[in-house]
């Protein structure tokens, strides 16, 4: 008779328990601020199908201190969100070649973050252009 | 006056104990030591019943992996100088059932091993007596990095969704499947398609990434993982282009 | 083996998450910080006319169609995945949530954007 | 007792061990294999391996210099029609290799690449990076998965052979994770165990190397060759006597002394010169250059550190480069270890034990005495190593004769009768009762960490570079003792599962038998050749007398019987070994006269 008893060990609490996954967890938990930040938009993407007054309340809503005090929050996680998704990047993706030498993580991580600012002022100065 | 460290090792010895309990020893410290050095200095001088796995002292074998001060580690590369003044705890590699003391039972891993079908299967056949297959340095470039995994397992204690989902294939596994999708002299990626894809196959992987951050041999496992994602998914939506027989 | 579906939801989650990575911060800033407080843009940036503009053109249709289903979808996968981390193994109810809450989203946006016009 | 009927039964999963097995699985898928392991089989010691493995591929090199080179490092004690079927199959196994999947290093065109080794007139060793021995290993076992007729026994512990009707027919083991015996039955019986330098103090081997198949079928009769011929590496890190392979030196890497010198060109080796050359200088054979530190220790101009005394092995002016491309791992060990940057500080080194060149006996297709029972890989003596192994000869031979060792074993077991289950189960009951009594027993009181410390420190002294016939006594009379206090160990572990303790004091017991073997052969042996060199008026080879094998036969609880058998010599006449400039010179004689 064999007299073997492996111990399997609970995971309860496994991500409060290193440093690497308590980040790990915040930065998943960014969802949720992106989750939220979509529901904003979508409820404003109702009010403007039902008419003007509709709209003008969403405006007026988000302009309450606690709405902007929210979208500062949403802004420090989605920001956040950035940072980590391309600093996960040179893990997830195919090796680039250039050259015959391997790209190093940091330039796909710097290339990330380059076009996630070329874009950003993109976006602001469209929206600054457009509604001149 | 000779300086010492304490070590707190957790033991579990199944014949005797209900659950894994630490045992604390007290030993001479000197600058050179390795952790191992110091497991070996407890089995010969303090305690002949704590049982571990080691070989070659030298980072190559695989055999001993272990949580060191809660982290996956090789106990042979990690030296107590970095660790002193201690206290240095020592526990069995988390994720995997504890057989005794440091010892845990890795038939799991050894299984799926053998189910990535880790060999080459020839693109195109190719006798002995015409001699060996070409391949350029960029294409062994390609794999080399994922052929140097020691199945150590620290990959696995690592990675928070194997402890979740013992089924999922894994880090280091998936490495070594990534290792022969990648070798120029192999065509059986489409082949090993059906574990990658399969329900505890790649997209088990939520990018932790500390798999590859353990890694004592620069695998990056992640990598491997989440590459095959991408493979995986094209295949996914080529097969319903391509209905039937649509695998290339 | 059975093959796994996560390829179709795995897809919108990266989808989603580079376009909020990418676009994100700037968007959050647009909407939720510069023109409610009337800093560095016009304060009637966002007035009706604008956006009813906006959202009746094809480029603005599209534009919104990738934000607002993809961030949900993107949201709605880890969301998921975090549920099963933290040990809340909800099975079909935590996917009812996650992805249902994704794809009602999705349905509202078109909807909208339909009842806009063109 | 369980009971697993195989047809050939393999003891190793090392490099030799699954070369043997997928050798006997692809003859014929037909056949049973168990194949067993103290530990997974890529734990084997094989892994360790660094520098690369032997075959002749370049067009101006040929089958006849690696044969020279190998009797001639061997110094002449090889068995040279085995060494010329060895060097012929050597470059076929490599692209064997190749085919599995090896990540052989290339060269631009896609060809495999091949460096110089020591000893070696020209370039033939194929390498992967310097963890040849890993991607081999590796490769082998990966491979191995392939075919469904391989029954691994994976951490499973050979307690002992089962020997019925003069026929090797089986093995006793025990599972390690449950302390419960497995008999594996067969028709034919492969160790393939590999070496056993751990009976030493200092030495680059994995803790597992131990001996166990050597002393396996040494207590079953079957004699130990040439066990005085154990191989000192010249580079190895001070105290844990960890590996710095000797690619360093082939990658051009110099050895200095305390003052900066190339020492080496004092003895025979030079002369010095900034470019690696072949069969010179740091290039020299292993032996030749663990000889030169003792001598320069002697001389005091050896540097001393908290470790025992070093010298240096400077790798500095081949740049951080092309260390990081063509010795990765040795950049990582000093870094690591010792805290040593190679790229800019020269690395502390001095020799230790590494290699046993001797083994069990066999033939030239791995058949040992003893019918049924063949063995292969560092753990046999094939006699292709003679009295000093080339560096990268050996994974060949894992190779070359493993491949043979599972055809034969193939062969045999087909053609041969099978005594009744009962019998053999009744030995292998009876092996289960020996092997439990060390634990059960309750009146032992030898310490199983004493005894080995004392056993390392007695081969050292005895059996050591250089050797003398009162310390080559003492350490005989001190095994002697051993091996009776041996009888009176205590195991404090009592349990079962995971026993270390327990498997540890069943190695140390072989460990003790394969020591003695050495250490009395060594003083048998009144000359110098090869590894094996004293300084007590035996300072040179005598090949009236003792150009023969030493055979050392077990005797039970009394000394080892020492007695010879002839070597085998085709077309090489012994002659000097000589290395450097002088080499040369006595090269071109010998083609001119
Ligand atoms: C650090 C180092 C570097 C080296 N570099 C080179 C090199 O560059 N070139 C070269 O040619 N050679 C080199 N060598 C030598 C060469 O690596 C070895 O001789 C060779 O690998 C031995 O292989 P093997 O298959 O005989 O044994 P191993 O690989 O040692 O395998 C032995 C097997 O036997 C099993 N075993 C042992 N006892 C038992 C038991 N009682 N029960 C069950 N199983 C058991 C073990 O589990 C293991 O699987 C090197 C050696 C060392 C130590
Ligand atoms: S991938 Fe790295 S951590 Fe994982 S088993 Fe392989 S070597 Fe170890
Ligand atoms: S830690 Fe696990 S979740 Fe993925 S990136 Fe590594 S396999
Ligand atoms: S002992 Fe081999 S990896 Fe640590």
């Amino acid at each position: 008779m064999s007299k073997r008893r492996p111990y399997t060990r609970p995971m309860a609490g496994w991500w409060r328990k290193n440093p690497f996954f308590v980040e790990y967890m915040i930065h998943e938990g960014t969802a949720l601020f992106v989750a939220a930040y979509g529901v904003v938009l979508l409820i404003g993407l109702v009010c403007l199908a039902q008419g003007e007054a509709a709209w003008n309340g969403w405006l007026a809503a988000m302009k309450h201190p606690l709405a902007v005090i929210f979208h500062l929050a949403v802004l420090a996680m989605m920001s956040y969100h950035s940072w980590t998704w391309f600093k996960i990047m040179p893990k997830t993706m195919p090796p680039v070649v250039i050259g015959g030498k391997r790209l190093a993580p940091a330039m796909i991580t710097g290339g990330g973050l380059a076009v996630t600012a070329v874009a950003s002022l993109v976006l602001l100065g469209l929206a600054w252009g457009l509604t001149r | 006056m000779a300086r010492t460290i304490t070590m707190e090792v957790l033991r579990y010895r199944p014949e005797q104990d209900a659950e894994p309990v630490l045992q604390t020893y007290e030993l001479p410290f000197t600058d050179d030591m390795s952790v191992l050095q110091a497991l070996l200095h407890i089995k010969d001088e303090l305690d002949e019943t704590l049982s571990f796995r080691w070989s070659c002292r030298m980072a190559i074998c695989g055999s001993c992996g272990m949580m060191i001060n809660g982290k996956p580690a090789l106990s042979c590369k990690t030296f107590l100088r970095d660790l002193y003044p201690g206290p240095v705890r020592v526990e069995a590699l988390n994720h995997f059932p504890i057989e005794r003391d440091l010892v845990v039972v890795m038939e799991d891993f050894i299984d799926k091993l053998e189910r990535i079908q880790p060999y080459i299967i020839p693109k195109a056949p190719r006798t002995l007596a015409q001699g060996e297959y070409l391949q350029t340095p960029a294409e062994l470039e390609k794999y080399e990095q994922f052929s140097s995994c020691i199945n150590c397992l620290l990959c696995y204690a690592a990675c928070p969704q194997y402890g979740l989902n013992p089924d999922f294939v894994g880090p280091g596994a998936l490495a070594l499947l990534h290792r022969y999708n990648a070798d120029s002299r192999d065509g059986g990626a489409a082949q090993r398609m059906e574990l990658v894809a399969a329900e505890e196959g790649v997209f088990n992987c939520t990018a932790v990434g500390y798999c590859s951050e353990v890694c004592p041999k620069h695998v990056d496992p992640a990598n491997a993982v989440n590459q095959n994602k991408t493979t995986a998914a094209r295949d996914y939506f080529l097969s319903f282009l391509m209905p039937k027989g649509g695998k290339k | 083996m059975k093959r796994s579906n996560a390829p179709i939801f795995w897809g919108l989650f990266g989808a989603g998450g580079m376009l909020a990575a990418i676009l994100g911060p700037a968007l959050v800033f647009i909407t939720g910080i510069a023109v409610p407080l009337g800093i560095l843009l016009a304060p009637d940036a966002m007035s009706y006319a604008n956006m009813m503009a906006f959202a009746q053109s094809w480029i603005g249709k599209a534009f919104v169609l990738a934000i607002v289903p993809l961030f949900l979808w993107h949201a709605g996968h880890r969301i998921f995945h975090s549920l099963h981390d933290v040990g809340i193994h909800g099975g079909t109810g935590a996917r009812l949530i996650c992805y249902g809450g994704a794809l009602l989203g999705t349905l509202i946006t078109l909807w909208a954007l339909l009842s806009i016009g063109f | 007792m369980e009971v697993f009927k195989a047809d050939v039964v393999i003891v190793g999963a090392g490099g030799a061990g699954l070369r043997a097995a997928i050798a006997v699985a692809e003859s014929d898928p037909a056949l049973k294999i168990a194949l067993v392991s103290k530990v997974y089989p890529m734990r084997s010691h094989t892994v360790a391996a660094e520098g690369g493995s032997a075959g002749v591929v370049q067009s101006h090199d040929s089958f006849e210099h690696h044969f020279n080179d190998t009797v001639s490092g061997g110094d002449w004690l090889c068995e040279q029609d085995v060494v010329d079927y060895f060097v012929a199959q050597c470059p076929e196994e490599m692209v064997q290799l190749e085919h599995w999947g090896c990540p052989w290093s290339r060269k631009p065109d896609g060809h495999v690449n091949v460096r110089a080794f020591g000893g070696m007139k020209i370039e033939r060793t194929w390498f992967a990076a310097d963890k040849t021995g890993f991607h081999m290993l590796h490769t082998l076992f990966q491979t191995s998965i392939k075919y469904p007729s391989i029954k691994r026994f994976d951490e499973h512990f050979c307690a002992d052979l089962i020997v019925e009707d003069g026929r090797a027919q089986g093995v006793a083991v025990i599972e390690i994770a449950s302390g419960e015996f497995t008999l594996i039955e067969a028709g034919a019986v492969v160790l393939a165990t590999g070496g056993a330098g751990r009976v030493f103090r200092e030495n680059t081997n994995g803790g597992i190397v131990t001996g166990d198949g050597m002393a396996m079928a040494y207590r079953h009769g079957v004699p130990l060759r040439d066990m005085e011929f154990v191989q000192y590496h010249p580079t190895c890190m001070p105290g844990t006597g960890l590996l710095f392979t000797e690619a360093c030196r082939g990658e051009g890497g110099f050895l200095l002394n305390k003052d900066g010198y190339r020492y080496l060109q004092d003895y025979g080796l030079g002369p010095a010169e900034p470019e690696p050359r072949n069969k010179a200088m740091e290039l020299g054979p292993r032996d030749r250059l663990s000889q030169a530190f003792w001598h320069e220790q002697q001389k005091g101009r050896t540097i001393e550190g908290p470790l025992g005394s070093v010298v240096h092995l400077d790798l500095r002016h081949l740049g951080e480069r092309k260390l990081r491309e063509r010795l990765p791992q040795i950049y990582e060990l000093a870094d690591e270890f010792l805290g040593v940057d190679p790229a800019l500080t020269p690395i502390p080194v001095r020799p230790a034990v590494h290699y046993t060149m001797g083994g069990i006996l066999v033939d030239g297709r791995c058949a040992s005495p003893l019918p049924g029972l063949y063995a292969a890989g560092e753990c046999s003596s094939v006699g292709i190593h003679g009295a000093n192994r080339l560096g990268s000869n050996s994974l060949a031979e894992l190779c070359v004769f493993g491949k043979v060792a599972g055809l034969e074993a193939a062969a045999f077991a087909k053609a041969a009768p099978r005594s009744a289950s009962a019998t053999l189960l009744r030995q292998a009951q009876a092996v289960e009762q020996k092997t439990r009594a060390l634990v059960t027993r309750s009146d032992g009181t030898e310490r199983i960490a004493t005894l080995r410390r004392e056993m390392a420190a007695t081969m050292e002294s005895g059996c050591g570079i250089y050797r003398l016939a009162d310390t080559m006594q003492a350490a005989c009379d001190k095994l002697d003792e051993l091996r009776a206090r041996f009888r009176n160990v205590r195991i404090e572990d009592k349990s079962s599962v995971w026993n270390t303790n327990w498997l540890l004091a069943i190695e140390l017991g072989y460990q003790l038998d394969v020591a003695q073997a050495m250490a009395y052969s060594a003083l048998n042996r009144k000359e110098s050749r090869g590894a094996h060199q004293r300084l007590d008026g035996f300072e040179q080879r005598d090949d009236a007398h003792f150009l023969k094998h030493s055979l050392a036969h077990y005797n039970g609880e009394a000394q080892p019987r020492i007695d010879y058998g002839p070597v085998k010599i085709t077309r090489s006449q012994p002659a000097v070994r000589a290395y450097g400039a002088a080499g040369e010179k006595a090269e071109k004689e010998a083609r001119h006269g």
